[in-house]
C-alpha cells in the first residue's frame, strides 16, 4: 500500500512556535516523501542547528541532526558512501549561508545528487531573531538592538553561480506548491536547491505571511522555462535565471529556476574512475572475511609491488 | 669496510634531491642493507636549502639517525656551508668544483641567522667566505676528503653526448651525487642499475641516459678515489625488503584495515597519504574489483571530518588525516562524533606549531591538545607510533578500536616518521584482524542507537535497513532530543564509561612497551619516533656502563596506568626522564595528570629537527649528573 | 515573618516568565532585599518549560540556590508537575484553576522520562493524574497552600474591560502570577508600581493596564490569604542595587575596560553580550561622542576571532565572546594570535557539551580544551569568575593582561552565572585601573614587532607609523619567516617564558582566594561559578560543626601553584575535594598536571543544572563519610 | 619626492619558483603602491597560507601573514578598527574560494573597503599541485594523480552575486595591465576582487603563460563599459558582467568586469550609526587617562541606569 504522509511523522512532539512557516515546510515534506513513495530506511534527513536544524526528529526516516553550518558535508559523506540512499538536508538561512557558505558553493562544484531545502526565515530563530544572510540592508526586524548594516546574499544567484542544477524558490504557505518543488528537487540527479521563503512568527515581524502574500507569484506563469535540455542553453538559461532571481522584493517569483539535467553528478564521476563504485559503494563492501582482511598476502604484494625491493641474493 | 655509514646529500628544493635519495636508498636496499632516512625541508617549492640524512647499515635495520656523518653529497654549495660541520674528520666531500668561487653571503636562499653564524666562523678562521677556501680548509685541517667534481662540465658533456637542451641536461646533477656516493660506498653495478630501472620504470630514454653519467661519474670516482667508504657485504637476510615512507605504511595500513572512505585538505606532511591511497584507490584481483575506496579532496578540513564522520555512520570504514591547522578546524566536528558514538578515525601528522610554525618539520607537541579538543568530554582514544611497523599495525587497529568502542580515534604520527624513509620488513598480514564491534548491517524498523543497556550500544547504520536518529544534542536512546536531568546523568556517565571498558579490556601491553633489561635502573619514557632516538642512545649508553630502558607509550588514551606504575615504582625517580619533541614535556605532564605520578627530569627538543641518538646520550648523561631539563638543538 | 525566601516561577517559554521575574526581582530590589535567581530553560522558542529559581533576602545578597523552596508560582499544569516536588511541606502553590483538568500525559511539551516517572508516582499514590487530583492532595496530605486562581476569568474579565483581543490579554498571566507571589511575599504596592513603571518605561497604557490586573489579584490573594510569606524589611542598607545578569556584567566590564571592537556570532549563552554592548556602542558625555564600539555580527566564529585579532593588532582592544561550539572553532586562530603575540580577549560563556550538548544549560566542562586548545604550545591567560562582581572586575582585567604580556586571554563563564540575575551593589571604579603594557602608538620606519631583548617585545601596532611584519609561521625579529633552528629556539623559549613571567608578577592572592578560618580542616577546592554554593555550604556545615574552607581559583593560568600548595598542604587529604560542574573533575586533574597534589574526592553535578547549597552541604557529608566521588542531581 | 617602485621592497628573498607567475603580481604591486603614493606605514597587505601568502614579506608595507583562508576577517577587524589604513589582501585560489569561500561571500555582503587580490593558479602551489576550485573538470595537471573530479568555480561570477562592487580580471604577465587594475581596484571605495590569472609554472602545465598569451583579451576593448552610474542601472550591468565572466575558456576577457560606486561602504554605514566613527576609530580613541578608563562613575551611573534600582529609603 502506498504510504500516506502520516507514515512519516514520529512520535516526537513539534516544538516550533504556533503559526511557524516551518510547519508549512514539513507539511510539505511529509507529502513530497509520500507521494515519492521514499523507503523511510533508505532516506536520510541531515539538519544544522537552529529551528529548521530539528527537521529531522519530526520525520519517520534516519536523520541526522549534525551542527552548525556543516549539514552539507555530513550529507555528502553519507551519500558517497552509499549512494542508495536519498539524502536531504535541511537548514536554515544562517546555517547554509552564512556559517556555511563555504559549503554551500563546493556543493555546487561537485553536483553531488543532494537536495538542500532551504528555510529561509531571513533571522537566525533559535538564537532568538539576530540578521541572518538573508535580511536587507537598514531593516530591523523586532529582535535586532540597531538596523542591519550588511546587504543580503541572493540564494537562487549563489547557488547558481555555485553550480547546482536544480534551483527552485517556494513558499511555505503554499504547501502543496512546495510539495511539487520538494519532489523535484528530489527527483533530480544533482545538487539541488530549494529556497523556502519561511515567516518566522516570533522574530521576523517584516516578512510576515501577509508580506509573502501580497507579493509571492508563480514565475511559470511568465512564461519561463527553467529546463536545460542541451549543455549549449545552459549560460543563456543561466543568465535568464539570474535575471529573474534579482527582481527586488515588490514581486518575489516561486518555482524553478534553473534545472539542469545534462551536467554529470560526482557519483557519475566517481563511478568513472571506479567502476563497481554504484553497485558496491564503499557502506556496502565487504572489507573482512572471518575477520581477517581481504587484502591477503598475494593481493597485498600485487598492489604494493612497487613499494617491494627484491633483494640481491646472498652470495 | 665499515658496517655502517651516516651521510647527507643536500641540494636545492625541486633540484632532484628526493630522486638521489631514492635511487641510494634502493640500491642499498638491492644490497640488503638496513636503511633509515630523515628529509628536512622548507616550507617552499623550489630554491631553499633540502637534505636527506640517510643511515645504513649491514648488520641491522638502524633506529635512528646520528651525527656527526662521515659523508656529505652536495648538490649546491649551500649544502656544504650548512653541513660542513657535521661532517667527521677524515669525512668525504662530494661537491660541485665548478661553483669553487660562491661565498657564503652570496645565496640568497640562506637563512640570514645561518650566514651571519658562518660569517663570524669563517672569519675567525681566517676563510674568504668562498667554498673553495672552506673546502680547502677543510682538506688542509680536518683530513677531509674533499672530492671536487665539475658538475657543470660533466652536464654540457652529457648534453653534447645525447643531444639535450641545456635545462634538461642539468636535472642530471641528481645522477651526478648518486654516481658519487654510490661509488664511494662500493655499491655494486647491478644495483645501480636496479635502481635506475626500477624508479624510472618504463622510461627507457632515461634510464640509457641516466646509465650514461651515472656511469662516468661512478668510474671517475671509484678510480680517482676508491671505495673510500666501502661497506661491509650485508648480514640481513631479507629476501625482499620494502621502501616506504611513514605516510605510505599508515595508507597502506589503511587499505588493509578496509579504510572505504578518506576525505582530505591538503596539508603537509599528511597530503601524501591520502595521494598514495588514492593512487591505489582501485583494488582488482583475477581481474575484477575487489576493493574500491572514495577519496575525496574537500574544501576544507570541517568538510573533511564533517564526511567521514557522515561516511562512518553509513557503515563504511572512513577517516580523514591531517596535520595541526586542520585538526584544529576539526574539533568541533570530533566532539560531534563523540557524543553519537561515530568510530571515525583521524589521521593527525603532528608538525612545527603554533600557528603555521614550522610547517616541514617535526614535532610532538600536539598531545595535551589531542587528548583535549573539543568542549565538553566525551571518550577518544589516542593512538600514537614508534616507528613505521607499528604505524603500519596502528593504521589498521585504530579503525578496529573505533568500530569496538564507537568513539573517534585519533592516530597520532608526526612528520619525522611521516617523511622518513626506510627499509622495513615485509609485515605479518597473517597478525591482521579486522574487528567490527557491534556493527548492524542489516536490520528494520525504527531502532535505538543509543540503547541504554550496555556501555556500547548496537550500531545500526545508515542503509542498515533500521530507522534511527542521532542529535549534537544530548538524546534519549532514540537519538531524539532530551533534556532531562535523569536522561542526561545516564547518558553521559555511559558515554564516559565506555573509556573504562576500553581501560579494561585493551591489554595494557598492547599500549605500552618496556624496552630494557631487568637490571636496568635508568628510564627513558616517551612516545612516537622517538622511540628509535632512545632505543639506539640505550645501547649506546652500555657502552658507559649506563644501564637504560625505555618506556614507550603506544596507545595513550586509555592510559596504561596500572603497567606503567608497575614498571616505573622499581626506578629512582632521579634517574627517570621523559623524552619528547615539544617544549613543556607533555608527556610528563600527562601522566603526572592520570598517575600522579611525578617524573622530574625531561630531555626535549623543539627546533623541528629530529632527535639524533647521538645527542640523546649525552642528554641522559646529563641529567643523570643532576640537571632538571635538557634541551637538546642539533641539526641545521 | 521569615528572612529570606526561596521560590519557583514556572511557564512556558514565550509566555512572559521573564517579565514575571524582572517585576519581581525590580520589586525585591526596590524594597533592599538581596535576591540571586537562575533561569532554566530549553533549547527552544516557543512552547517548552522554563523556570525561575530565586532567593531573595532581608539580611544579605544571597550567593547561591538551594532547594526546597516555600513557594511556586505556576503560569500553566506542567508548572506544578514539573516542580512540586520541590516544595517545602507547608508551602504555596499559585496555580490557575482554570485548568486543573489536565493531566500528566497530556502536556506534549514535558519530557517523556518526567512523564514516565510522574505517571507512575501518581498511580502509586492513586492519583488520577490530573491538575486537580495533584494539587488536592498536596494540600490534604503534604499541608500545601493550594491557591488556584482561575487565569482565564481573570484575562477574559480584563480583556473586556479594557476591550483587548483574548490573544493580546492572554500576556497578562505574567502579571497575574506576579501579583500573587507580591501579594504571598508582602511587597508594598509602591514596589509594584516602581517595578511596573521601569520595566515598561514609556509604555503608558501597557503600565496602566499592568496595575489594573496586578492591583486585582494582588488584592484578591491578600484579602483571601494574607501575606502568608511575608519577608521580614531588609537589613540591607544600599541606596541603589544593579539588577544584572552575568552577560550584563561582562559587557559593562568590557565597557568600562576600553573595549572598541567587538565581534560575535550569536550563540547561547553569549550573544546577549554583544546584544548589550551594541544597545550601548555609543557612549556620549555632555553631548559629544566620548567613545564609540564596532560591534559585529560575523558569518561564523572564524572570522568573529580572526578581525578581533585584526583589530587588536591596530591598538585597539578588541575582544570577541562564545561558547563552547564557536570557540571549536576558533582554536586555530587563537594559536596566530599567540604566535603573534596579539591581546586578544576571548569572552567563554561554558555549555553543556560535548557538541551541541545542552545548549541552554550550564557546565563547567570545557577548563581542560580551553587551556589547550590549538596545536604546537604557546602563553596564554585564562581567568575564570566566581560571581558577577569578579566577572566585571576580570572584564576589565582580561584586556590589562592580555597587553600586558600580550598572549591572548579566555575569561571563562559559564550559563549559571550569564543567565543568572542578581541584585549587586554598584562596582568601586576607583579601583579599576587601564593598563596597556608596552604598547606603542606612535613611531616610524620598520621596526622589531619580534624583538629578543626583552621577554614582552615593544608592541608596535598597525598604524602607529611604524612597518611591522606578522606571521603564524616562525618568524624573526621583524616578524619575517625564519626556520632557522637557532631562531626557533630562542624565539620559543621567549614566548614560553613569558608565561613564567606572568606567574611570578601576577600576585597569588589575585589568582586564589581563601575563604575560612584558620581552624578549617576540610577544604572544598572549586572555580568559576560554584563560588557562591560552596560559600553557602560551608556557612551551613557550620551548624553541623563542620569546619570547611574553600578555595577558589581566579586565574588558572598561570596557575597559582606556590600559594595553592601551601594552602592545601595544612589539610588531611582525605578531607580535600573539588566541586566542579563537569565529570572528570577537570579542575582536580590539572591540579595534579601542574602542582603534583593529588585530590582524591570530587563533588561532580553534570545535569546542566547549578549545584545547590542544599545538595553541595550533604554532598561534603558522603566525602567525609568515605566516599571518594559525589555525583549530585538535584534539579528538574 | 615620489616614492619608486623599488621603495616598497624588503630585503627578504623572494622563494617562489623561477618563471612563478607571482613575481608579476608582485611587480604590478610595487608600481601600484608607488603610482598611488601609498604610505608604507598606513598600508597594510593581509594574506593566507600559500606561495601567494608569502607576500607581504616581500612589501615594505605592514604585513600580516594570517591563517589559511582568513586573510578577509583579519583585514576586516584591521580596516573597522582603523579605516585610516588602506588594507590589501592577497591570497590563493585554494584560500579564498576554497577554504575561505564562506568569507568571500560575506565580504561581498559587507562592502568594506577592501581590496582582494586572488592568485589565481588553478593549483594549491605550497601543498605540492593539487587541485584548487578554479581547476576545471577532468583536467589533470602534472600532480594530480587522476583528472579532477569537481567543477570550477567562477571566481568573477561569484564576487558578483556575492556584492562586491569592484570586480577585475588581470594577468599575472600583462604586468602593467594589472598594475592599472590594482590601482583602481585600491582606489574604489568598497569591496574589490582582482581575479589574477597566474601561471604556476612547477605544477600547472595546463594554464601556461602560452596558453594565456593565445586565450586573453581586453574587456574593454569589447565595448564593455562596466560603471555603474546610478542604482538603477545596476541590474543589467551585473547580469551583463555575469555573461563577460561566463565565456567558455577558448577567450579570456581581462578587465574590469564591474564597477559599482554608488552603493555604500560598511564602514559609512557604521559612520550612520557612530557619528564619531571615522574621525576617532576604535584604534584611535583614547580609552584611559592616567590609567583610569575614561567611563568615570558619573558616566558609568548614566549610561547603565536601566540596570540601578534606586532603593526605597529605609523607614
Ligand atoms: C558553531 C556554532 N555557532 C553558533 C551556534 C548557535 N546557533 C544555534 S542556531 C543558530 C542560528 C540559527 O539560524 P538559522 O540557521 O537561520 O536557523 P533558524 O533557527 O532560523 O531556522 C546559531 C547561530 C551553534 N549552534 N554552533
Ligand atoms: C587549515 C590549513 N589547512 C591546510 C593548510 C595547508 N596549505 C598550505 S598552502 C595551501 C593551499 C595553497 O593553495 P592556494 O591557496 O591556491 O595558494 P597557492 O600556493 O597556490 O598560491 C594549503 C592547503 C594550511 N596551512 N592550513
Ligand atoms: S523562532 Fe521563528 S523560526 Fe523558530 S520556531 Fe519560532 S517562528 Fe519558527
Ligand atoms: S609552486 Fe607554482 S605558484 Fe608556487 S612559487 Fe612555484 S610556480 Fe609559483
Ligand atoms: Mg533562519
Ligand atoms: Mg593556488
Amino acid at each position: 500500500m502506498a504510504p500516506s504522509p502520516a507514515d512519516y511523522k514520529t512520535g516526537v512532539w513539534v516544538d516550533w512556535c504556533p503559526g511557524c512557516g516551518n510547519f508549512g515546510i514539513l507539511a510539505a515534506m511529509y507529502k513530497a516523501l509520500a507521494e515519492l513513495q521514499l523507503k523511510p530506511e533508505k532516506t536520510v534527513i541531515v539538519s544544522g542547528i537552529g529551528c529548521s536544524g530539528k527537521t529531522p526528529h519530526f520525520i519517520r526516516v534516519n536523520g541526522v541532526h549534525a551542527i552548525h553550518g556543516r549539514a552539507i558535508p555530513f550529507a555528502m559523506g553519507i551519500k558517497l558512501a552509499n549512494p542508495d540512499l536519498t539524502v536531504i538536508v535541511n537548514g536554515g538561512d544562517g546555517d547554509l549561508l552564512g556559517i556555511g557558505a563555504g559549503h554551500l558553493v563546493a556543493l555546487g562544484r561537485r553536483n553531488l545528487d543532494i537536495t538542500v531545502i532551504l528555510h529561509d526565515n531571513r533571522v537566525y530563530g533559535l538564537t532568538k531573531g539576530q540578521a541572518s544572510p538573508t535580511l536587507e540592508k537598514n531593516l530591523r526586524p523586532k529582535a535586532l538592538p540597531k538596523p542591519n548594516i550588511q546587504d543580503a546574499v541572493n540564494p537562487i544567484a549563489l547557488a547558481l553561480t555555485s553550480g547546482f542544477t536544480f534551483v527552485a524558490r517556494g513558499y511555505a504557505m503554499m504547501s502543496d506548491h512546495l510539495k511539487e518543488l520538494i519532489k523535484m528537487a528530489i527527483s533530480h540527479r544533482g545538487a539541488a536547491l530549494v529556497d523556502v521563503l519561511q515567516p518566522c512568527i516570533t522574530y521576523n515581524d517584516i516578512h510576515t505571511a501577509e508580506y509573502y502574500r501580497e507579493r509571492v507569484y508563480r514565475i511559470e506563469e511568465d512564461g519561463w522555462d527553467p529546463l536545460v535540455r542541451d549543455p549549449m542553453e545552459r549560460r543563456e538559461k543561466m543568465l535568464e535565471a539570474l535575471r529573474r532571481s534579482m527582481e527586488d522584493d515588490a514581486r518575489i517569483p516561486i518555482g524553478i529556476f534553473y534545472r539542469d539535467p545534462t551536467r554529470d553528478t560526482l557519483e557519475d564521476r566517481i563511478a568513472g574512475r571506479l567502476p563497481s563504485y554504484l553497485a558496491r559503494p564503499p557502506a556496502l563492501q565487504k572489507i573482512e572475511d572471518n575477520g581477517r582482511s581481504i587484502i591477503t598476502w598475494d593481493i597485498f604484494r600485487k598492489i604494493f609491488a612497487p613499494q617491494f625491493v627484491e633483494t640481491e641474493k646472498v652470495p | 669496510m665499515r658496517s655502517e655509514i651516516c651521510l647527507i646529500v643536500g641540494g636545492s628544493q625541486g633540484a632532484g634531491l628526493e630522486t638521489t635519495a631514492q635511487l641510494l636508498t634502493t640500491s642499498l636496499a638491492r644490497l640488503r642493507y638496513g636503511v633509515i632516512s630523515d628529509r628536512e625541508y622548507f616550507s617552499n617549492i623550489v630554491g631553499r636549502h633540502s637534505y636527506i640524512h640517510l643511515r645504513a647499515s649491514s648488520r641491522e635495520i638502524p633506529r635512528s639517525l646520528k651525527y656527526p656523518v662521515q659523508l656529505i653529497g652536495a648538490m649546491d654549495a649551500e649544502t656544504v656551508f650548512t653541513h660542513f660541520q657535521d661532517l667527521k674528520a677524515g669525512g668525504i666531500i662530494v661537491y660541485d668544483s665548478s661553483v669553487e668561487n660562491k661565498t657564503v653571503d652570496g645565496i640568497p636562499s640562506m637563512e640570514r641567522d645561518l650566514v651571519n653564524r658562518l660569517k663570524r666562523m669563517f672569519s675567525e678562521l681566517g676563510l674568504d667566505g668562498s667554498l673553495k677556501s672552506l673546502v680547502n680548509y677543510l682538506s688542509r685541517e680536518k683530513d677531509m676528503v674533499a672530492a671536487g667534481l665539475n658538475y657543470a662540465e660533466l652536464i654540457t658533456g652529457l648534453a653534447s653526448r645525447v643531444s639535450l637542451p641545456a635545462q634538461q641536461a642539468s636535472r642530471y646533477v641528481s645522477a651526478i651525487v648518486y654516481a658519487a656516493i654510490a661509488a664511494f660506498l662500493g655499491l655494486s653495478e647491478s644495483s645501480i642499475n636496479y635502481a635506475l630501472e626500477s624508479r624510472f620504470r618504463g622510461k627507457d630514454q632515461i634510464i640509457s641516459i641516466n646509465k650514461l653519467i651515472v656511469g662516468e661519474v661512478y668510474r671517475l670516482v671509484r678510480d680517482k678515489y676508491g671505495s673510500l667508504a666501502a661497506l661491509a657485504p650485508s648480514n640481513l637476510n631479507h629476501p625482499e625488503l620494502m621502501v616506504v615512507s611513514g605516510n605510505d605504511v599508515v595508507a597502506m595500513g589503511k587499505i588493509v584495515g578496509g579504510l572505504r572512505y578518506q576525505s582530505y585538505y591538503p596539508i603537509t606532511p599528511a597530503a601524501d597519504e591520502s595521494f598514495f591511497i588514492e593512487a591505489n584507490e582501485r583494488i582488482t584481483w583475477d581481474g575484477s574489483d575487489i576493493a574500491s575506496i572514495v577519496v575525496l579532496q574537500t574544501e576544507d578540513e570541517i568538510s573533511a571530518i564533517s564526511s567521514a564522520i557522515g561516511a562512518a555512520l553509513t557503515g563504511a570504514r572512513a577517516a580523514t588525516c591531517t596535520s595541526g591547522p586542520g585538526f584544529s578546524l576539526m574539533v568541533e566536528a570530533l566532539g560531534w562524533a563523540g557524543m553519537n558514538e561515530v568510530p571515525v578515525v583521524i589521521t593527525y601528522y603532528q608538525r612545527g606549531g603554533p600557528s603555521t610554525g614550522q610547517p616541514t618539520r617535526g614535532s610532538q607537541s600536539d598531545l595535551l591538545f589531542a587528548l583535549h579538543a573539543s568542549h565538553g568530554e566525551f571518550p577518544r582514544i589516542v593512538i600514537s607510533s614508534g616507528d613505521h611497523l607499528e604505524a603500519f599495525y596502528d593504521a589498521i587497529d585504530a579503525f578496529n578500536l573505533a568500530e569496538r568502542y564507537q568513539m573517534p580515534v585519533i592516530h597520532l604520527l608526526d612528520k619525522f616518521l611521516a617523511n622518513s624513509i626506510v627499509t622495513m620488513p615485509s609485515p605479518r598480514l597473517d597478525e591482521v584482524r579486522i574487528e567490527r564491534g557491534g556493527l548492524i548491517l542489516e536490520s528494520s524498523g525504527e531502532q535505538r542507537r543509543f540503547e541504554l543497556a550496555d556501555l556500547v550500544p548496537p550500531r545500526y547504520v545508515l542503509g542498515s535497513g533500521a530507522i534511527t536518529w542521532h542529535a549534537g544534542d544530548e538524546h534519549d536512546e532514540w537519538g531524539h532530543i532530551d533534556e532531562d536531568p535523569e536522561n542526561r546523568e545516564r547518558m553521559y556517565r555511559r558515554r564516559m564509561e565506555k573509556m573504562t571498558l576500553a581501560d579494561q579490556e585493551i591489554p595494557d601491553e598492547r599500549r605500552l612497551s618496556y624496552y630494557g633489561g631487568d637490571d636496568a635502573d635508568v628510564l627513558l619514557v616517551g612516545w612516537g619516533s622517538v622511540k628509535g632516538a632512545v632505543l639506539d642512545a640505550i645501547e649506546e649508553l652500555e657502552k658507559y656502563g649506563i644501564k637504560a630502558a625505555y618506556t614507550h607509550l603506544r596507545i595513550i588514551s586509555p592510559f596504561p596506568s596500572r603497567l606503567f606504575r608497575r614498571i616505573i615504582e622499581k626506578f629512582d625517580s632521579g634517574r627517570v626522564m621523559v623524552v619528547e619533541h615539544n617544549y613543556m614535556a607533555q608527556l610528563g605532564l600527562l601522566i603526572r595528570m592520570i598517575t600522579g605520578v611525578n617524573i622530574g627530569h625531561s630531555i626535549v627538543k623543539y627546533t623541528g629537527r629530529p632527535i639524533y641518538s647521538s645527542e640523546l646520550v649525552s642528554g641522559v648523561k646529563r641529567i643523570l649528573s643532576g640537571e632538571r631539563r635538557v634541551v637538546l638543538t642539533h641539526g641545521p
